[in-house]
This record gives C-alpha cells, structure tokens and sequence, in this order.
C-alpha cells in the first residue's frame, strides 16, 4: 500500500504529458476540448502522431507494436492523453479488431492487417448491433452462407459509429442457424465497406450530428479468407473484445477536463451579483461531482492494479456504470451553468453566446448515449449483481 | 377546492388536441415543420388563431376570449404532448400579457387584437448574455429622444426573435426597468436567428440607437420601473411551460411504457424486466406530482394569490420531474432514444430547453429557501396563496 | 378547477382544528409531538374523546357512527389531527376490522363489535403476516380446521403490532388447504387474544421500544361464529382492508409538523457562527422536502376528489410510497440538525442534550419501517407499473 | 502506488479478525454485551492489548508497536465488520494520537505504555453541545491554578466518557484552545453516562474547577493553541471510523445478498427479483468506491500529504455510502431489518453513528466546497496529497 508513484512511473507521466501536449497539433486538443466535431482527417492525423511514437497501441503484443507495459501506466497513458484532449486512437481498431486479430487471426492476417489498423491506414468500423439485436446481441441475423470460395453475406446492422468514414468492417454473422445455443454458430467476417452490396445510412442524432449508421448487406461476396479466427467461434471473439472495450471507459480524465472548464465557465457567470462559483450550492454540487470522480479515479487505479493477469476486473462493470453517470453529471452541470444561454445552440457568427455555452445541451444530449452503449448500465448491473455478488 | 375540469374545459382540450393532432400525429411532421424557418407552422397558427386560442387569456374588450389561467394551461399541456413549435407561450403568455398588463387602451386595442386574430407575432426580447433569469434589464438601455424612446444593446436568446412582428424590450431606465415595443421593421435593429436544440429559433437581436415606443402611457418625463410587471408575467409563462412540460412528460411516459410492452429482448418483451418496470412507476410519480403543482400553481393564479411564488414551487417540482423523466425515457429506450429519427429524444430535449428558459430547478430551490424559515408550514389553500 | 375552500368547508376545517387543538388533552399531543412512546391508556383516552364527538369512525357508514363526508372533508378532518398532533384513531379497528365487519359482517356481529371498535372498548390487532409470508401474504400457512362447532386455529403470524395491547384480533388462516389458488381457501376469524393457546412474544425494534409481536397458535378454539363473512373469502376481505389502509397513509400533516419542528431546531443550532437555518444548502434542503410535501398534498387532494366512488385510486398508490419517502426524508432531516448531539440518544436526566435531539436517531431508524409496512414501497410499485401503467 | 497489503497487514488482518470474529460471531453475543456498562468487553480489551493493537500507531519508544495507519485502517475495517464495540478508534487514535502528537516524554511514557497494554482507557472529551464538529472547544473554559490548571465546563457527548480512566479534554485558553488530561477520580468532576441507540455508550461531563495537567509541556503562563493538533486527530479519526464503516457496510451488504439469494417470497427466491438485484449491485459500487477513497486517505497519511483535506473527501464519499447501504440493506430485508433481533439493523444503527460523530457528508462537503475553484483539477498523486 503506497501512495506515491515509483520515481520509473514519475517519470513516465512526466513524458507522456509532454508528449501529448506538445506534439499533438494544438487545434486538433481544441476541438476536443471544447466538444466540437473532430473531422476523419484530423482523427488520422493525431492517431499517426501518437502511432510513429509507438503510442497507438501500446497494449498490442510487442511484436506487433506494443509496449509491454503495467496496467498502471496504461493507465497513466490513458489518464493524460484525456487530460490533455488528444483524440484516443480510434477503439474499432486499437481496442476491438487489432487485439482480436492479434489473438485469434492467422498470421497472413496479422501480416496483412494490423500495422496499417495501428496506423489508422484502415479505419475499421463495428458490426455488432442489429435492429432487433441490442443488449441482447446473441440474437443477431445477418447471416452468413458459404458459396464456393466466398461467403456471401446478408442483412443489417446499426449503431455503427462512424460507419461514414469506414474502409473496413469487422461483423458478425450468423453462419449456423441451426447451433443450439444462439451464442454458437456466429462467426467473425472482414471486409471492405466498398464491397459490392454493402450500403450505408446515417441516423441523425439527438445534437444534429451524424456518428452512427445503419449497414445494409444484400449478397455481399465475402472471400473465405476474411473470416477471423474458427468459424462460428465469433461469439467469444465479440465477448473477448467488448471485454477490452470496458477498460478506460470510465474516462476519468475527460470528465475531469470537463469539471474544470465548468469551473471556469462559473467563474464567468454573474448570479445574483457575484460569480456562479461562489453560490454555496453550485459550489458543493461541483465538489460532490469531483469527490465521485476522485473515488471514480481511485477505483480505476485500483482496478489497474489488481488486473495484472490480463483479464478484465469484474469491478471493471463499477468504472462503466459510475463512469458513464459522471460523463452525463458533468456535461448536465456545463448545461446548468450556461442557464438561459444553452439556448443558443445552434448560433452562428453575430451571437454574444460562447461557444461552450452553445454545445452544452447538444452535448449533454448526444451523452445521454454513454450509459447505453458498450454495455448499458442494466447490462452493468446485472453483471455486478451476478458474477460479483452471486444473485 | 376541486380538481376537476368543467365541460366547456373539457370542450377545448379536444379541440384543441385535434387540431395539434392533425398538425403533428407523427414526430416525422414535426421533424419537417422544424427544419425550415420559421420553426412552426404558420397555418396551424392561422387555425390556432381561427379556433381563438391566441386571444384566450385576454379581456373581452380588449379583443380577447376573456378565458382564464386554467384554460391557457389545458393549451399548453396539449402544446406539450405532441411538441408543438408554435410560440404560444411567447406570445400569448408572455408578450400578449405584458401588453395587457402595461399597456394603454389604445396599444391593447392594437396589439392584443392583432396577436388574437394571428397576424401578429410579439415576442418577449427580455434575457441577455450578462443576465440570468432576473425580471430586470441590464445590458439595454432606453433614453428619451424627443417624443419616443431609443434603445441600445443586445438581447439574447429571443426565442422566435428573428420572427417576431413586434418585440416587447425590457430596458434600463432610470429607477429601474422598463418595457417598450419595437417593430421588426425599425430602423436600428439588428436580429439574427438561428435553430435552437429542441427545433425552436432564438435570436441575437442588437438595439443601435432605435426607436421605441414606451409601453404604458408616455406622461410623464421619466418611466415607471416595470420590474414587478414582469416578475408576474415570467411567473404566468413559468406556470403556463410547467403545462407544456407536464404534457411532454406525459407522452415522453406513454411512449416509453409501450416501447416496454413491445420491444422484445433476450426472447421476452421488456416488461418482463423488474427493474425496468419500476423505474418506469417512479416516473409516473414524478409526472402526477409535478402535475398536482401545476394545476394548484394554475388555480393560485386564477384565485389571484401569490402566482410569483406559486410559480417558483411549481418550477421547481416539474423541472426535477422534466430531469428525471426525460432522461429514463432516453434510457429505458436504449440507442434509438438518442436519435432525431425517433420521437421520444425531442421530449428530452424539449424538456431541457424549457427547464432552461426562465429558470431553472435550482434556481427557484434558491428563491425558496431564501424564504423558509420565515413561516412554519404551507398551507395550499391558505395564505398568501389565496388572496 | 378552484382552489379556494367552499365556506362551508372552511368552517369544517376550522371545526376540527378547534376540535383536536382544544378537547384533545394536550400532554398526549405533546407527547406524539415529541415523537415519545403513547401509553395504551393514552390512545385510549384520546380516541374516546374523539369518539364521543363522532369523529373517531367517519368514514363508517352513518348507522355504526360514521358521517356521510365527502373524501375531501375526511381529508381535511386527517390532516387537522396529524397537524395537531392527536393520535390517530387505531387503525387495525377504524380502518380495518371496523369497515369489514360494517360490510361483511352479519348483524349481530355489527351489534356485537361495532360500537365497542369505534370506542375503543376493544383493541384489535391484526393476525395477518407470518414468517414465510410478507410481501407474499397468500402464502400464509396458519390453519383454522374445523372441529364441532368451533375451529381449531394453529400456526404462527408476526409483526402484530401493539399486540401487547390487544383484547382481539383478527386473523387470516388457511381453511382449505386444497384450494386450486392459494388466495382461495383462507378465512378471517376474530378471537380473543387471551384464548387459552395464544402466546405472545414482543419483538425488540432497532429503536429499543416493543411495537410488533410474534403470535403462537396452539390449538386455540374459536366458535364457528366469530368466522367474519363466507367462509373461504378471506382474501376478498383481507384486500377490502389494506386498500383501506393505504387512504390516509401518505401521512402529510404528519410531516409537515415535523417539518416545521426541524426548521425551528435548525433556528436553535449555531453553525459556523450563524443559525444553521441560515445554511444556504441547509435551507434548500428543507425548502426542497418541503415543496416535495407540498406536491403530496396535492396529489392527496386531487384523489380525494376523485373517489368519490369508494374505491381507492389507483395513485394511492403514489400517496404511499411517496409519502413513506418524506416522511424518511422528515425524520433523517432532524438527525442531520442534531448532528453531534444526536448520539445522546439515551440519555435521561443530567444531559444538557435537548430530547428532540435524543430521539432523533431510534426515530429515524424506527422510521425505516414506513416504507415496508402497509404494501412495501417495492409492491406499490408493481401497482403502479401493472395497473396504470400496463406494464 | 499501489493498492496492496503486504503480507504482514493479511496477517494482522487475520489475527484481528479472528479474535474479533470469536468474540462476536452472532450478534447474539454482541447484543449481550452491549446491553450492560460499560458497553464493550473488557476480556475482548485484554486480548486486543496482548495482540499489540491498542499500541499499533505509537512510536515503539513510547512503548507502541510504531505501525502505520494501514495497520490502524485493517483493525477499524475488522472491527466494524463485526460491530466490535471496543472503543479502539477513541482510545488509541483520538485521545492516544493526541497524547502521542503533543505530550511531554513522561506523559507519553505514562500514558502511551498504559494505553498500549489495555491497562487505560482514555479518551477525547471534546463535543458539546453548543458546538458542531469545530476543532475547537467553546464551552469547557481551562484556568491557571498555581501549577496547574482547573477546568468549568460541560462536554456532552463523550464516547465511553463514564468508563474511562483518563479524559483528555479541550478548553478555551487564552489565544485558542488548549489540551488537559483529567483522571477519572479527579475532584470537581461529574460524569453521567448513557447508552446510545448504536449500543455504545456516551457521557455527559461536567468540569467544575477541575484540576488539570496541561498536556504537553507546561512551562510557560500561557498555554500554545492546539487547534492543528486537534484538527489532525480528528482527521485521523475520521478516516479510522471511515475504515469501521467499510468493514460494517461489508457485512451489510453480504448479509443482503446472502437473505436474497435464500429468503423466499411468491415461491421464488427474493434474487429472481431484478430490481432488487440491482439495488444490491448499486450498494457494491457505493462500496467499493468508498473503500478506494478511505483506502487513498490512509495513503495519504502514511506518506504525510494533507490529512485533513483527504479526511475530508473520504467523510463525504462514506457518508453517503453509508446511508444508501444502511437504508437499502434495511429495505431490502424488509422487515426482520428493523427488529433488534436481527443483524442487519445495527450496522445502519452504527453507520448512522459514525456518521454524525465527528462531522457528516453535508460537514464535510461545506468545507470541500468552499475551496473547490481553487484549483483545476484533483490529482490524488500529487499535492497537496503527497509532500
């Protein structure tokens, strides 16, 4: 039990916070500061920044471009790229494809995939979701029939975010009707977003953005080659990667940058003759908000500590749900504290509103999503309540 | 003391649910109507206006329907249900009633008649960029020029401002605050619109030396301090929105426990969940409270008692109920409740646009509290909440 | 839609709080004031009192000593003894056995029981949970075999609150075990509590005082008579009663007496050198509960005014779980103000520690039941989510 | 940084946790103890001495085991585990962490050594009841007497103020408050205990011309403010009693699950019931979030941050896990969790006590918000948590 961090790790969060706040383009850390949208080139540039410094991907296999780090410096690394508003390394491919293609792929997948999805030279996007296929992802159709040298594949998926910028899918199909259980007889298929059949259609949001997609496939040809790892094992591939979508998903740091431009912006804000940070209530919602995202916080380095074997803490299932409820605490407060002027939403040039003023409701609105996704929070909790607590 | 509607009360909520019906019986109509400017639909105000309900709360002889607080509430609540973009409340409520409470006989006959018949849009230009939901101005200011007034500043947001026929100013004055009308055609005015979140249009609108009329009789060389006027009218609109949410709550509500009784997971419907099924029973709770303060705060105005604080309490109990429910809505839907393409985000974030008009939950907690130690328990039928 | 009184109503209100205020003696008042423990003697006096003025029973029917009032005038004529802190005529007779026996019992148990119930000549208490049936009360196992022309009653109920006190009680057993439903096949007996075979056990509450009670059933013979309507509907009446219970349950003025004690004790302690009434977020938190009773009281109101038919409203339910809420809200406010001082909750005689401040805490924990008795908050809400909401 | 005991601290762990686990493995047992004077288990006393831990935190030099407050932490967590009612946290890091922080060579010589081998109870004689958790006394007033000193005053409550041996009291003193040790027998001294609703016991004291010794060195007229020192202890108390309330929250939260895997209801066990499954798993986050926040605040003192700032967070975040544990574990029971009978009742009954003995969530939260815009960001490696 020690406070400190070793003099090593000292050292380490000393270079990647100069790292990350030096040679990461400073308009790209703006746009994410201030909750703006980051465009695809400017996510490929920050993720080939981060990747020529070989921190893309430093959880990856050695071989591959890891680092062979302690989850406490993944940690770190995670905790001061948020801090530092660097666009994380896109999840479809650090967190999702690579680690499953690193684990379960051939080697002339391995070969063929993975430096250029560290890269950002493919930009992959997920097919997991279907419209009758949320939460309950097991029972997902599209189906997958071998033709030949080819599958040919057919149906639909949704929530693909950024789907829009995709060059490449990963998906899962069913590929044996007839399997037992639904969870068996589902395998893992890649292929190009350009593949003959395969449409796209945005879903506007709630904010007036566009990041997530419906996916179309009629008679998609899929070479047999593109299938990962054994056919109709593709379920404990999905189950292995959203485990590893779990992790970092607290985004302490991101909420914590958020907690202290809202301080700021209080201190703006004129209330009853004096700053809205001195209004003894807004005062301590601020400070009970930052005590949770320090418990948030400590749990996290807790849980980093204690996960040294590789497989997600079943405590991870706290840092998602707290997590996902401090994003929302966070982006409601911004929204509180602009009162009258989160009207302004959509203001162009000639408002007097501030720009943080205007994204705070889109904003709080687009992350009303973040307790639904990656595991929503009943998923969470049942989660906590079965495997942790035997119910 | 009694709950309950009357016939002709019960009269107008049909018509008035069948017309907003027709106007917006899927979210896909409303989603059109948004999209261009102005926001709303300027026939449905046409039939609002053919049907009377842009003149209910006004007197008779002023060109009104001679209706009361009870009646602007059942058009709010049905505003509320289907999401209607409309200004109502702006104008009516807010605009319409300052000219009715202030104005000369002669500035009534022409204005209220006008926003009674819907050929007039008035709209309250009163927030701006260094205030938060007081009742006075500070960032505008009038001077006397000769005969009439000028006025320099910025206000924003103005709901519907770009629209707006006739815009009601809240301006510094010596001794306080007072209120003037300003065409849309002045000389000296500066507005710009844009989309606001839930679908509605607000505006920068600049003053530059532009002249404008005083609302109230022009006698004398200062001008009265309008602050307790405008107090009450902000009470009357934070009532009439509390309506507006309360309808939004409800079919945010409905909407969610049918997708309960249908959408199906894991094999079953999803009100086979527990847990989801009694987040959804503590929603009805906040709605039928929160609705139980609306009515009273309605009833308090009607009975002229204290409709300031009155309006504080009922902020309070529907912004909570605005929070809570239109969040579990988004939540108990999953993904498709974050998407425009589905109805039931709009309520969300129409909820949040009005919780965030004329002051919000905390905000009212704040007035509250200032006062509560002052007497021992409420009393809702007694004083000073009947006169 | 009105919000003011009819005069009529007016002069009822002002009747009964004259009433309760001035015939009522004042050291029983004091004492439900002060949250201290009514002696039986006290609940005893106090009811006759109210008995003798015919406002013990008004919501019996006229001939057994009711009022033909309105729900609104029977609200008035609650909330002006809770304000005037007079103990609530006993529930278990005037709001459960009495209104049974008025509809379903025979004339001479009408002519038998009712007007000693109303006087409180009798105390009843109720023999309804066991063990093995709570929330589940149709699983109750309590036998009644008949034998002659007597029943033989055998088995075990608990929580039988101030059964210590009681002459009689009332008592749901299984009379045929070989019903198709288990709701089928139960009776209601009444029998004396000092029938040979009756024991009594107190049960300690978290509070140190002895409200509810374990009742034992050996052999106990009950004459075929004191069977209260047909024979296998007890459930039918059981139900009759808790809806019964629930009226009334949602305990505003109860609350808002407390709530008017607590502002007056945070008037009375100094913190950081003011008055702790003058605490912004203090202040909000008791304008906050406040506004939230106030929203009750409403709601109370407009279903009182609503059923007229005598059916409870389906948003009683509402009334219950939400009045159970404030009233934990009320009583967890007072420990707050006591802060330090609420540890002294044992103290007597030589403590500078006000009593309020003393009987905060076991208040607060005894109040924890309030959530639990009568349908817990947890069963109001499958009412809910079932009958309003169709779910 | 990290988060692990070494195996000397799972030792200790469980050495405490069998003795304690002996001596109270119903709450039968603990139910007999509590209920006569003085509250607690001498013989329990005795064998916590011979196992080292009333000396764990003193210096070895003043004849203490010279651990750290990591080893403190494991003994407060294994004593609220089992509602260990020894008055482990009064005597040894209030009043022997005073003794240990300001007294002369000889008076930790003396008291230290006693404490350690169970053969003294004292304690810290500070509430009263004119004051609200402030480090300073107001109502107890400390006067020179030749020598020494005399002490007129009330101090109410006092954990275990009847059965001590020695007080260690705060008084007003010129320029601040002052420190004085106050043997049971000394004349001029009233003690009337009580027990409290936890099963404890509390005192009310009465000083009247007490006689006194100054704790710490008494060589000049006027005594040294020891506000900081008392404001330290206290910190340390608080995260000790945050590390209790861990311990009780644990076994709060086991029995719960373990009643709703087995207790049957509707002919199903209660855990078929997905919104109460979910309300437990909402109490394990509450939990592990405190532990983590107790457990840093430990760290921080360990390795000589701000021990106050960090009690500071560590009463607010187990505060409000306390009473959402509490009152849930309580719910979710039913009724067996009001009765006295059954476990699960006390721990609530001791979680609310903790709570209010040396400031609640509210306290703490007033004095984190009044610094919160301050500073940017918390970093809980950095200052002013590390020196």
């Amino acid at each position: 039990m020690r406070l400190r961090l070793s003099p090593e790790l000292e050292a380490f969060r000393e270079e990647m916070r100069t790292f990350f706040t030096t040679q990461v383009p400073q308009e790209i850390r703006d746009k994410v500061a201030s909750h703006r949208e980051v465009s695809k080139d400017e996510y490929v540039e920050a993720q080939r920044v981060l990747n020529a410094a070989g921190l893309a991907v430093p959880h990856w296999p050695v071989e591959w471009g890891g680092k062979d780090w302690s989850p406490l410096q993944r940690h770190i690394w995670r905790e001061e790229m948020q801090l530092a508003h660097v666009p994380e390394p896109l999840a479809f491919n650090t967190s999702m494809i690579g680690p499953v293609l690193a684990s379960f792929g051939n080697q002339e997948q391995k070969v063929r995939f993975l430096a250029r999805t560290a890269n950002l030279d493919i930009w992959w996007c997920q097919g997991f979701s279907e419209p009758d296929a949320g939460s309950d992802l097991a029972s997902l159709r599209t189906s997958a029939v071998r033709d030949g040298d080819d599958w040919v594949v057919n149906g639909q998926k949704t929530w693909t975010t950024l789907g829009q910028h995709a060059d490449w899918i990963f998906c899962l199909c069913r590929t044996d009707p007839t399997a037992e259980k639904k969870q068996r007889g589902i395998s893992l298929l890649v292929f190009p977003m350009d593949t003959p059949g395969v449409t796209l259609r945005p879903i506007e949001l709630l904010d007036g953005g566009f990041e997530v997609n419906e996916v179309f496939f009629e008679d998609v040809r899929v070479p047999a080659e593109n299938l990962i790892g054994e056919e109709n094992r593709g379920w404990d591939y999905a189950k292995f990667l959203l485990g590893n979508e779990r992790v970092g998903i607290a985004r302490v740091g991101s909420t914590k940058s958020t907690l202290a431009q809202a301080k700021q912006h209080a201190r703006e804000i004129v209330s009853g003759g004096r700053p809205l940070s001195e209004d003894p209530r807004m005062a301590a919602r601020i400070a009970e908000i930052e005590n949770d995202l320090l418990a948030l916080e400590l749990t996290a380095l807790r849980v980093a500590a204690n996960s040294a074997d590789g497989k997600p803490h079943p405590a991870s299932s706290v840092l998602k749900l707290r997590g996902s409820e401090l994003q929302q605490a966070a982006t409601e407060l911004l929204v509180d504290i602009a009162g009258p002027l989160s009207l302004a939403s959509f203001a162009e040039e000639g408002s007097d509103v501030p720009d943080w003023a205007r994204v705070a409701t889109p904003h709080y609105l687009n992350y009303r999503k973040v307790s639904i996704y990656g595991g929503s929070n009943e998923v969470q909790r049942t989660i906590i309540a079965g495997s942790i607590l035997g119910l | 003391m009694n709950f309950d509607y009357d016939s002709e009360q019960n009269d107008l909520r049909e018509a008035v649910r069948g017309l907003l019906g027709r106007a917006y019986s899927d979210s896909e109509q409303r989603r059109a109507v948004v999209r261009t400017d102005p926001g709303f639909d300027e026939k449905t105000w046409s039939r609002l206006a053919e049907m009377g309900l842009l003149g209910l709360p006004f007197a008779e002889e002023d060109g009104g329907m001679g209706a009361g607080p009870v009646e602007v509430a059942i058009v709010a609540e049905e505003i509320g249900r289907v999401l209607a973009p409309e200004p109502f409340i702006e104008t009516v409520v807010l605009a319409g009633g300052l000219v009715a409470a202030v104005g000369t006989t002669e500035q009534k006959g022409e204005l209220i008649g006008a926003i009674s018949e819907g050929t007039t849009i008035a709209v309250f230009a009163h927030a701006e960029p260094g205030t938060r939901w007081t009742p006075t101005a500070q960032g505008v200011t009038a001077t006397r020029s000769g005969d009439g007034w000028t006025l320099t500043g910025v206000k924003e947001p103005v709901p519907s401002g770009a629209r707006a026929d006739v815009l009601v100013v809240s301006a510094v004055v010596d001794g306080g605050t007072g209120l003037f009308l300003v065409p849309a055609d002045a000389t000296g005015l500066t507005r710009t619109g844009y989309r606001t979140h839930d679908g509605t249009r607000a505006a920068h609108v600049r003053f530059d030396g532009t002249p404008a009329q005083q609302l109230g009789a022009d006698d004398s060389p200062t001008h009265p301090d309008r602050t307790a006027a405008i107090e009450r009218a902000l009470a009357q609109a934070r009532i009439a929105y509390g309506h507006e949410a309360i309808g939004a709550m409800d079919t945010a509500l409905r909407t969610t426990a049918e997708y309960l009784r249908t959408r199906k997971q894991f094999g079953v419907t999803l009100n086979k969940f527990q847990a989801l099924n009694f987040r959804a029973a503590d929603m009805y709770v906040s709605l039928e409270l929160a609705r139980s303060l609306a009515l009273w705060a309605s009833m308090v105005q009607e009975a002229g008692g204290d409709v300031v604080q009155a309006a504080d309490r009922a902020r309070l109990t529907v912004s909570r109920a605005s929070r809570h429910i239109g969040q579990e809505a988004i939540q108990l839907h999953g993904g498709i409740g974050v998407t425009a393409e589905y109805s039931v985000g709009h309520y969300t974030s129409r909820l949040t646009a009005i919780d965030h008009l004329l002051g919000d939950g905390d905000w009212a907690l704040d007035r509250l509290a200032g006062n509560v130690t002052s007497y021992a328990t409420v009393d809702p039928l007694g004083a000073p909440y009947t006169p």
